[in-house]
């Protein structure tokens, strides 16, 4: 059962990725990467992870990938055009893809045979109080940390989008 | 006893006159000048006086000059039997001369330019003469050639003056580069340079194992003599050096420097006895160079020339003499030569300072009137040379030809062809200048005394000097090899008379006839009259070439195009080319840098995972 | 009743993921897009995340993708503040006329 | 508070002084005089020591300078029969070039003074180091005020020029500073007395293959700086675009770094490598020595001319050394002082000569004898010197090379002697067409020697005779000193007959190696 | 699970140099939002918060150890660096007063956003952590790409941004999974437990290879090593110099300082396999930066190329992976940072409004015109071509002989013969400012303003110092060098 739901998400996930690069207009790539990130959420699910899966769909499904589509609005950023400049990107960029997923493929299946198989329900350690109860103690530090990144963040924002410096 | 002095005074001389001479008078000048050289011979006199009879040779050590591991160079002077000649010969034909350049040079600017240098000259070259190692000697050898090419360029406003100093300079180092080789080869041989030191390794030391070395030795010697005594193959510049004011060439380039090879060749004889081939390269070279130069002495207009080509042939006489052992006689000639070559010159300087100038025979002739003592004095000066009996030539001349003779009979008879060679061509000048008509345009009359009492004094020595039994005196430092044969003597004699003659016939007797014989030689006289062409040679094949070389090869093609264009700067624009290649790394694409940094960690993971797992 | 999934799967997943978002960065044209693909290739870490510690049963990973999720809000938030002013600029979103400095 | 401490000091004092002295005023040259004076008077102080005993280092400064658990050196100075001579002619020409700066640089005297006096500052310190790190540090010091003075002063071609002549002499003296660090990775120390020691004593044994090693190493630096050929060939454009007082010092003082750093260190610590290349390098030099010549004979430019004579004469310096015998290392410091101060003359007069005319092309000038016989008389004497006119300098320094190097293989002296023959050729057709023949209208009111002029050439005239004539007030020492060197190395002399050192080298090697 | 989470006081005191950087950056922020007119004082404040900052991390290493779970450490390998990284903010600051002035741009956001990448590059100084780690780096980056578009109305600032920013990220995607792949082998992300683990090596090796190598990615990208380098001119022309000075030294202080950490303690087990790869890096990167540099006419481009090239010379140190490597590196790292903020801020000066003139033949007569200010420069260019008496030469020197130790004779020659070539164009600048003539169009440049003028003194000074006497840095770097061995 929950072979078929990881097929079927992985699957989504892979097309939206492919769709992602292929659409050439940015709203169609931001919805299927928002598909890819809720499929994820689900393979989430699956590992038993479902603080993370819940903060998946808010924090990037909902605030990141509303920011995105936002600024796409607003820059009404059009279809993109056919460019020759980035010449090693464009003919070096797939033989170079493909070698990077053979290896690591080859890497993953050589060396990690034996892991264990995932089954639904099996653990469930990633609720929101165990979250909770590690961010307070154990990563205390990061957690607090990581407030100064989002000061920065807001800081950036209204350093560079601000309308005038007076 | 002092012998330091002796160079001493002609160098305060020098100093003086050098230092402060521009504002002195002539007077001052000339009393300085002669002065110093006058006292320097009154104190060789006396000091000969006091050391004679001189049998063994006295020495003074002053300090050391250079000191270097076990080479010990000390400034040492010492005087012998030999040393005695040269200095008697030096200091008074160089007093004479010094007397008779006041005339001479009277009315020349750079009268103490030119006082100043004949001291430093005198200086040397007694530093030449008295000093008892091949290294003083050489510092001698050197100055007195750096003397040579000063006075040589005395006019130094005029290119050919200069052209001459420069040439005389450089062929002399070209012999000095062999001197210094033989020094070279000496210290290693002996490990010393004194001569006292080096005769007693001579002397304790196998043949056999020294043949070698000591022929290396003594010819790398001969070469720095040819150069000094203008041999073949270095005897070109002495001619040339004829630029020089005249009682320069009688000093320098006829009685004393010149003869500086064979007194070294003198001094070193121990060296030269034990090495037999050297021996004979020297006989060689001197025999070869006395006809080689009597021949072009036939052809020359100049009389300077003349009597310089005579200086060459002479020298070669001398060579030829200690060339085959007779030293003293070799010597002997060099004191004679001293006298009546000086006289010559003199002789001839007095003549052109008549002639303002002049120095081409064909425009002279019946001066006899008009200078009556040059034309005596000079008379007996070609009577000296011409090897005239009685006259000292004749003994000196004799005492080399018949050792000449014991040693080998063929070189004896080309020796002999050439006394009569030279007495021709110096009766030829004598007669071309004297007799006949006068050619030229100037009004000539006597010289002043100041310039006539030299030529009268030196007169008397080039008559008798040959009654001063040289060879006997220095019996001492050259055993005496007595071969004296009447029948040489006769037949050189005669050889010499019957060059006067037909000179007498061709230039006095039927002047037509010189004409006609002239053009009946045809090639064979342009050829000698052109000196056999040996300078055009030199220029041809020597310098020019070098200088060819030296531009378009090693500077333009190796030195500019090569090292510096192709290697250096070559390398350097690789260098820049590369990094030139690397910029384009920076297209500036956001994308294609994204591109490469991903391939770098593609790298990346392939050298640290795949690289590890495949070990 | 198919077999159970092996965790390397998710890997294998997340590496594919991985490269996609690398791919998009390539190819993509927009500048919009190239940071998505960024954003795609964080969700690819995250999966990989929570793979590792389903194995070990622990949830430090979960802490991971957590912080992971924060930071890319954090980015999101500067890039996207950094691309507008580009636009105000340049007036384009184009990623291959930024290019002015080169060499 | 060593002697040479304070004469190291001064000139450094000095630069500052100079800096803050009034550009406009006379004070920058006043003050620049005054300390290289003081610099060469105190100098004078530090020979009492070494003519008692020229072997031993004397008034030596040795002072704890970089002390860190991973790095001790030793801020070590001191003064031998070698280095002693070298520092004195440093200290005897900076105020001379300081002297006729004052009338040849035309704008920014003051910085040009002050780097007058950095560059003294870094000379004395390159001849007097006695600790390799301290040795490069100077070298690399000594060369930057060089360079910026060719660049700052020099003539129209100087920006390139400079930055090649910097830019070659850094090529070479990284590989010394490689060679350097190797030594303190084998050695365990910068000192150059205590490596010597370590060598001589067995305590630190290099291989056969790797002295060749450091000696490359050293060699590339001392080759380009002296320079030898082929590597010379920043040195005909540096010496012609160059301001003339700068010239002055880089033929005078700072080609004898490259010559004595050979002698001192590549020679001592690397002496198997020493002999495996010497061969090889006498036929550099000997090829220096002719090529130069015959380069200089047709040379056009007065500069350019002396300064290919300049290579050949260097040639001659570093044949002397690579003689390795007695005749031939006292020879060449000699040779290194005597052309120092001829070169120096001869570099000096040419400085008059441009002044004077605007021009140093030899077609330019002519008959200068006529109107400045001075001047005349004054090239005459240097250029008897420089070419090695006995009871002049030169003279003995070339005999004693061209003796040791006869000693060492006669066929040496033979093709080097060449080099004495040309040497006349050269420059004595140059004064010819400079100095003699008819004055052309343009030099007809050339002018003579200024009294400040022949002050600056006076002391250089008198020493040129002094060391010609009385060598003896200078030789004892430097044999000495030499003779010590030539032992140290000599330990390398059962090496000249097999180049492999002691089978057990290797092991001792790694007990050696200081980690 | 969970033992005594407490932290101590003493723990708060290790973390004390951040806190106060973050407490005074929200301070600044608040002023701004209600300051008028000129904003000097900020920048005043901002000061006053590094050298508290400073004297905390003086302290906090006074009683050194871990805190936080082993978050972080403070030892003397991590308090050099935070020391250093504050210098440079310090320095940064300094220079930035007149220039902003100039620019119009006068805000108190700038100062924040330095003292908030301050506090990350002070994590990165201590972090035993990957976790931190990551959040520092990225604290310390999203500051940057910021400041680097700060005149957000120049073209180059945005493009600079730009690219700073998509790539930065890029690389810091690997980083990521590197560290993922690092917790997925070891179950830890603490550097000391990564090292036991690996130490008992019952992982896969080539996938420690794999993990390995993408946090080398990470790491080379920031501290700009080949073949990562290739951000760097185009980030370091478009900022602002300033901001260039800062990028160059302090977040690459900081990156090199971790980026050492990791690979020497938890990564050492294995350095067999990981040294030949540094090798073949710190050798690309000096060629890279060196020869690339040759053409530049842009003063800031080339620098940036250098900063390439100064970084192939830190690797090297890397590569002998030593205790004398280690204190090289610190040393050769401080005296970079000085010489560099030195050459930036000269150039900050000269570039004059809208930075016009940043071509080398800008520079043509400096000497004349600016005759203090030339000089001050000429000692930095000396002291980058590594002329003795500087801290440049010093640096190069210890790391070559670190090199040596290491028996790394060739990358040692190479290494030399590269820092040779730099000459070349180092020299450029000093034949533009003493060997030509200043051109009729430059125009009299203002006196530079008292700040500058501290901050170009104060670090010509410290080269100087270094390159003079170098003992007690030196010592005290390779004393808290042997924090990793």
């Amino acid at each position: 059962m929950d072979t078929v739901l990881f097929i079927i998400f992985a699957v989504v996930a892979i097309v939206c990725g492919f769709n992602l690069i292929f659409q050439k207009h940015p709203i169609s790539s931001a919805l299927s990467l928002i598909g890819v990130m809720s499929s994820l959420a689900v393979l989430y699910l699956l590992l038993g992870a479902e603080f993370i899966a819940m903060a998946q769909m808010i924090v990037y499904g909902g605030a990141v990938m509303v920011l995105f589509i936002f600024v796409i609005m607003l820059l009404n950023a059009g279809t993109e055009k056919a460019s020759s400049k980035s010449w090693f990107a464009q003919f070096a960029g797939l033989p170079l893809l493909c070698l990077f997923v053979a290896v690591l493929a080859f890497l993953i299946r050589a060396a990690l045979p034996a892991l264990p198989d995932v089954r639904f329900g099996r653990w469930f350690g990633g609720t929101a109080e165990n979250i909770g109860k590690m961010l307070f103690t154990q990563y205390l530090l990061p957690f607090e940390v990581i407030s100064i990144l989002i000061l920065i963040a807001i800081l950036g924002a209204v350093v560079l989008a601000r309308k005038e410096i007076d | 006893m002092t012998l330091w002095l002796i160079p001493f005074f002609p160098l305060i001389g020098f100093l003086l006159n050098g230092l402060f001479g521009k504002r002195l008078s002539k007077s001052v000048v000339n009393l300085i000048a002669i002065g110093s050289v006058a006292v320097s011979f009154l104190y060789v006199a006396a000091l000969l006086f006091k050391l004679s009879p001189l049998t063994t040779a006295y020495s003074e050590h002053y300090f050391t000059w250079i000191q270097s591991g076990f080479l010990q160079i000390g400034f040492d002077l010492f005087v012998d039997r030999l040393t005695a000649v040269m200095l008697l010969i030096v200091t008074g034909v160089g007093l004479l001369i010094h007397i008779y350049s006041i005339g001479y040079m009277a009315h020349e600017g750079g009268y103490y330019r030119f006082f100043s240098y004949l001291n430093l000259f005198m200086f040397f070259m007694l530093l030449l003469v008295l000093s008892s190692n091949l290294l003083i000697m050489f510092v001698g050898w050197e100055g007195v050639g750096l003397c040579s090419y000063l006075l040589v360029g005395f006019y130094f406003t005029e290119d050919y003056a200069t052209n001459a100093g420069n040439k005389a300079f450089i062929v002399n180092r070209i012999g000095d580069f062999g001197f210094s080789l033989g020094i070279f080869l000496t210290v290693i041989t002996f490990k010393t340079l004194d001569f006292e030191k080096i005769a007693a390794g001579v002397a304790n030391m196998p043949v056999e194992t020294t043949a070698g070395v000591l022929t290396a030795i003594t010819l790398l010697l001969f070469v720095g003599a040819t150069g000094k005594s203008a041999q073949i193959p270095l005897y070109v510049w002495l001619p040339d050096a004829m630029a020089g004011p005249t009682p320069v060439s009688a000093l320098i380039h006829a009685a004393t420097m010149v003869t500086a090879g064979v007194y070294m060749i003198a001094r070193v004889s121990f060296l030269y006895d034990h090495a037999p081939h050297a021996m004979n390269v020297v006989a060689l070279i001197g025999l070869l160079t006395a006809v080689f130069a009597a021949t072009i002495g036939v052809t020359q207009n100049d009389i300077k020339k003349v009597f310089a080509y005579s200086t060459v042939s002479q020298l070669g006489y001398m060579f030829l003499g200690v060339g085959v052992g007779a030293y003293s006689a070799g010597i002997f000639h060099l004191m004679t030569h001293a006298f009546f070559k000086a006289l010559l010159f003199l002789g001839a300087g007095s003549i052109i300072h008549r002639l303002s100038g002049e120095q081409d025979l064909r425009h002279m002739g019946g001066l006899r009137k008009a200078m009556p003592i040059t034309f005596y004095t000079l008379g007996v000066a070609s009577l000296a040379i011409s090897g005239f009996p009685g006259f000292s030539g004749f003994f000196s001349k004799d005492a080399i030809l018949s050792a000449v003779y014991a040693h080998s009979p063929w070189m004896f008879w080309i020796g002999v062809f050439t006394a009569g060679l030279t007495a021709f061509y110096v009766f030829r000048a004598y007669f071309l200048a004297f007799f006949g008509n006068y050619r030229g345009h100037h009004h000539p009359h006597e010289s002043p005394a100041v310039m006539t009492v030299p030529l009268i004094v030196l007169a008397v020595l080039a008559a008798g000097g040959g009654f001063i039994n040289v060879p006997a005196w220095l019996s001492t430092v050259f055993p005496l090899a007595e071969h004296a044969n009447a029948s040489a003597m006769i037949i050189s004699a005669s050889f010499g008379i019957l060059g006067i003659v037909i000179a007498w016939f061709l230039y006095v007797a039927r002047p037509a006839m010189a004409e006609s014989l002239k053009t009946a030689a045809g090639p064979l006289y342009t050829l000698i009259a052109n000196k056999y062409y040996v300078d055009e040679l030199y220029t041809g094949f020597i310098v020019k070439p070098l200088e060819g070389i030296s531009r378009f090869v090693l500077w333009r093609g190796v030195d500019e195009g090569l090292i510096d264009g192709a290697l250096v700067n070559g390398l350097g624009r690789t260098v820049r080319g590369w990094g030139g290649l690397l910029r384009r790394l920076q297209s500036g694409s956001i994308r294609n840098y994204a591109a490469w940094v991903f391939a770098g960690s593609l790298l990346v993971i392939v050298v640290l995972g795949l690289a590890g797992g495949f070990r | 009743m198919l077999p159970p999934v092996p965790l390397s799967w998710y890997l294998i997943l997340s590496a594919i993921l991985f490269a996609l978002g690398v791919a998009g960065f390539l190819y993509r044209k927009s500048i919009i897009t190239v940071f998505m693909s960024i954003e795609l290739m964080l969700n690819a870490v995250n999966l990989s995340f929570v793979a590792f510690s389903y194995e070990y049963r622990r949830i430090d990973g979960h802490i991971y993708s957590f912080f992971v999720m924060v930071v890319a809000a954090a980015e999101a938030a500067v890039g996207l503040a950094i691309i507008l002013t580009v636009f105000k600029n340049r007036g384009t979103l184009q990623i291959d006329e930024v290019d002015s400095m080169k060499l | 508070m060593s002697l040479l401490a304070i004469v190291l000091a001064i000139p450094l004092i000095g630069f500052f002084a100079v800096l803050f002295t009034n550009r406009d005023s006379k004070g920058p040259f006043v003050v620049a005089l005054g300390a290289s004076l003081i610099t060469f008077f105190a100098s004078l102080g530090l020979i009492g020591p070494v003519i008692a005993n020229g072997a031993q280092f004397s008034s030596v400064v040795n002072t704890l300078w970089i002390d860190s658990p991973g790095l001790q050196i030793r801020f070590h100075l001191g003064v031998d029969g070698i280095n002693l001579w070298l520092l004195l002619l440093t200290t005897l020409l900076l105020p001379i070039g300081i002297w006729v700066s004052q009338s040849m640089i035309a704008e920014r005297k003051k910085n040009f003074f002050a780097l007058l006096l950095l560059f003294e500052f870094g000379l004395i310190g390159v001849f007097s180091a006695l600790d390799l790190f301290v040795f490069y540090v100077f070298w690399e010091v000594a060369l930057v005020p060089m360079y910026l003075m060719v660049g700052g002063w020099g003539a129209s071609r100087r920006g390139p020029t400079a930055v090649k002549f910097f830019v070659y002499t850094m090529l070479g003296s990284v590989l010394m500073l490689g060679s350097i660090l190797y030594l303190h990775s084998q050695a365990g120390t910068f000192d150059y007395v205590e490596i010597m020691n370590a060598l001589a004593s067995g305590r630190v044994i290099l291989t056969s293959g790797q002295q060749l090693a450091l000696f490359i190493g050293f060699f590339a630096a001392f080759a380009v700086k002296t320079p030898i050929f082929p590597f010379h060939t920043w040195l005909p454009d540096t010496y012609t675009q160059a301001p003339t007082p700068a010239t002055f010092l880089l033929a005078a003082v700072m080609s004898k770094m490259g010559a004595y750093g050979l002698l001192r260190y590549s020679v001592t610590l690397a002496p198997t490598g020493a002999h495996r290349c010497t061969s090889w390098i006498v036929v550099l030099a000997i090829t220096g020595i002719i090529y130069g010549a015959l380069i200089a004979l047709i040379q056009f430019n007065i500069k350019r001319l002396i300064a290919y004579s300049s290579l050949s004469h260097l040639g001659f310096v570093v044949l002397g050394i690579f003689a390795l015998d007695q005749q031939g290392a006292d020879g060449a410091v000699y040779q290194m002082i005597a052309h120092g101060i001829s070169t120096g003359a001869l570099f000096l007069l040419v400085g008059y000569l441009e002044q004077r005319r605007q021009s140093l092309d030899i077609s330019d000038f002519g008959g200068i004898a006529t109107p400045a016989p001075g001047l005349a008389t004054a090239f005459m004497i240097a250029l008897l010197a420089s070419i090695g006119l006995p009871i002049l300098c030169n003279f003995v320094g070339e005999f004693l090379i061209l003796q040791g190097a006869a000693v060492a293989h006669f066929s040496w002296a033979v093709y080097a002697a060449i080099g004495v023959i040309l040497s006349a050729a050269y420059l004595l057709w140059m004064y010819q067409r400079t100095f003699l023949g008819k004055t052309n209208e343009h030099n007809s009111r050339f002018a003579d020697l200024t009294g400040r002029e022949w002050a600056s050439l006076l002391p250089l005239i008198l020493l040129m005779i002094w060391l010609g004539t009385y060598t003896q007030s200078f030789m004892p020492s430097i044999s000495v000193a030499t003779a010590h060197l030539l032992d140290q190395t000599s330990m390398s002399n059962e090496y000249r007959v097999n180049l492999s050192p002691p089978a057990n080298a290797t092991r001792t090697l790694e007990v050696a190696n200081v980690r | 699970m969970f033992g005594n989470f407490q932290p101590t006081s003493s723990e708060y005191l290790r973390f004390l140099p951040e806190i106060l950087l973050s407490f005074f950056g929200i301070v600044i922020m608040m002023l701004e939002a209600v300051a008028k007119g000129k904003r000097t004082y900020l920048g005043v404040i901002a000061l006053v918060a590094i050298a508290a900052a400073f004297i905390a991390n003086v302290w906090a290493y006074f009683n050194a150890g871990p805190a936080f779970q082993n978050m972080i450490v403070v030892d003397g390998y991590g308090s050099f660096f935070r020391g250093l990284v504050l210098l440079v903010g310090f320095l940064c600051i300094l220079t930035a007063f007149s220039y902003l002035e100039r620019e119009g741009a006068q805000t108190g956001e700038y100062y924040a956003l330095i003292l908030f990448s301050l506090v990350g590059q002070c994590i990165l100084s201590t972090a035993t952590d990957l976790i931190m780690v990551f959040i520092g780096l990225e604290i310390s980056s999203i500051a940057t790409y910021i400041l680097a578009g700060f005149l957000r109305d120049d073209r180059r600032n945005n493009e600079s941004a730009l690219k700073y920013f998509l790539l930065g990220s890029f690389a810091t995607a690997f980083l990521l999974y590197g560290i993922a792949w690092i917790y997925g082998l070891t179950s830890s992300t603490n550097l000391e437990d990564i090292r036991r683990a690996l130490t008992q090596g019952q992982q896969p090796i080539v996938l420690v290879g794999l993990a390995a190598a993408l946090l080398f990615v990470g790491f080379a990208f920031k501290v700009s090593v080949a073949p990562f380098q290739i951000w760097t001119p185009d980030v370091y022309q478009g900022a602002a110099a300033p901001v260039t000075a800062f990028m160059s030294a302090g977040p690459k202080a900081a990156a090199f300082a971790i980026f050492f950490r990791v690979f020497l303690t938890s990564f050492r087990p294995f350095s067999e396999r990981w040294l030949p790869l540094v090798w073949g890096c710190a050798l690309a990167t000096m060629i890279i930066g060196n020869f690339a540099a040759l053409l530049q006419t842009n003063v800031k481009r080339l620098l940036g190329y250098s900063s390439i090239a100064h970084a192939g010379y830190v690797m090297i140190a890397l590569t002998a992976a030593s205790q004398v490597g280690t204190a090289a590196a610190m040393f050769y790292l401080v005296s970079y940072a000085l010489m560099n903020i030195g050459a930036f801020a000269v150039i900050s000066h000269v570039a004059s409004r809208n930075e016009r003139h940043v071509k080398i033949e800008d520079l043509a007569g400096l000497g004349k015109r600016e005759p203090v200010i030339a000089a001050l420069f000429a000692i930095f260019v000396f002291s980058l071509i590594g002329v003795p008496l500087t801290g440049g030469f010093f640096g190069k020197f210890y790391v070559f002989q670190a090199a040596l130790n290491s028996h790394l004779v060739w990358l040692t020659v190479l290494g030399l013969v590269n820092s040779a070539i730099a000459a070349y164009y180092y020299l450029k600048i000093i034949v533009a400012i003493y060997m030509h003539e200043p051109r009729a169009t430059t125009e009299q440049l203002p006196p530079p303003a008292p700040s500058l003028r501290l901050a170009i003194w104060a670090s010509a000074i410290g080269t100087l110092i270094l390159g003079i006497f170098p003992s007690a840095l030196l010592s005290f770097a390779s004393f808290s060098a042997a924090a990793f061995r």
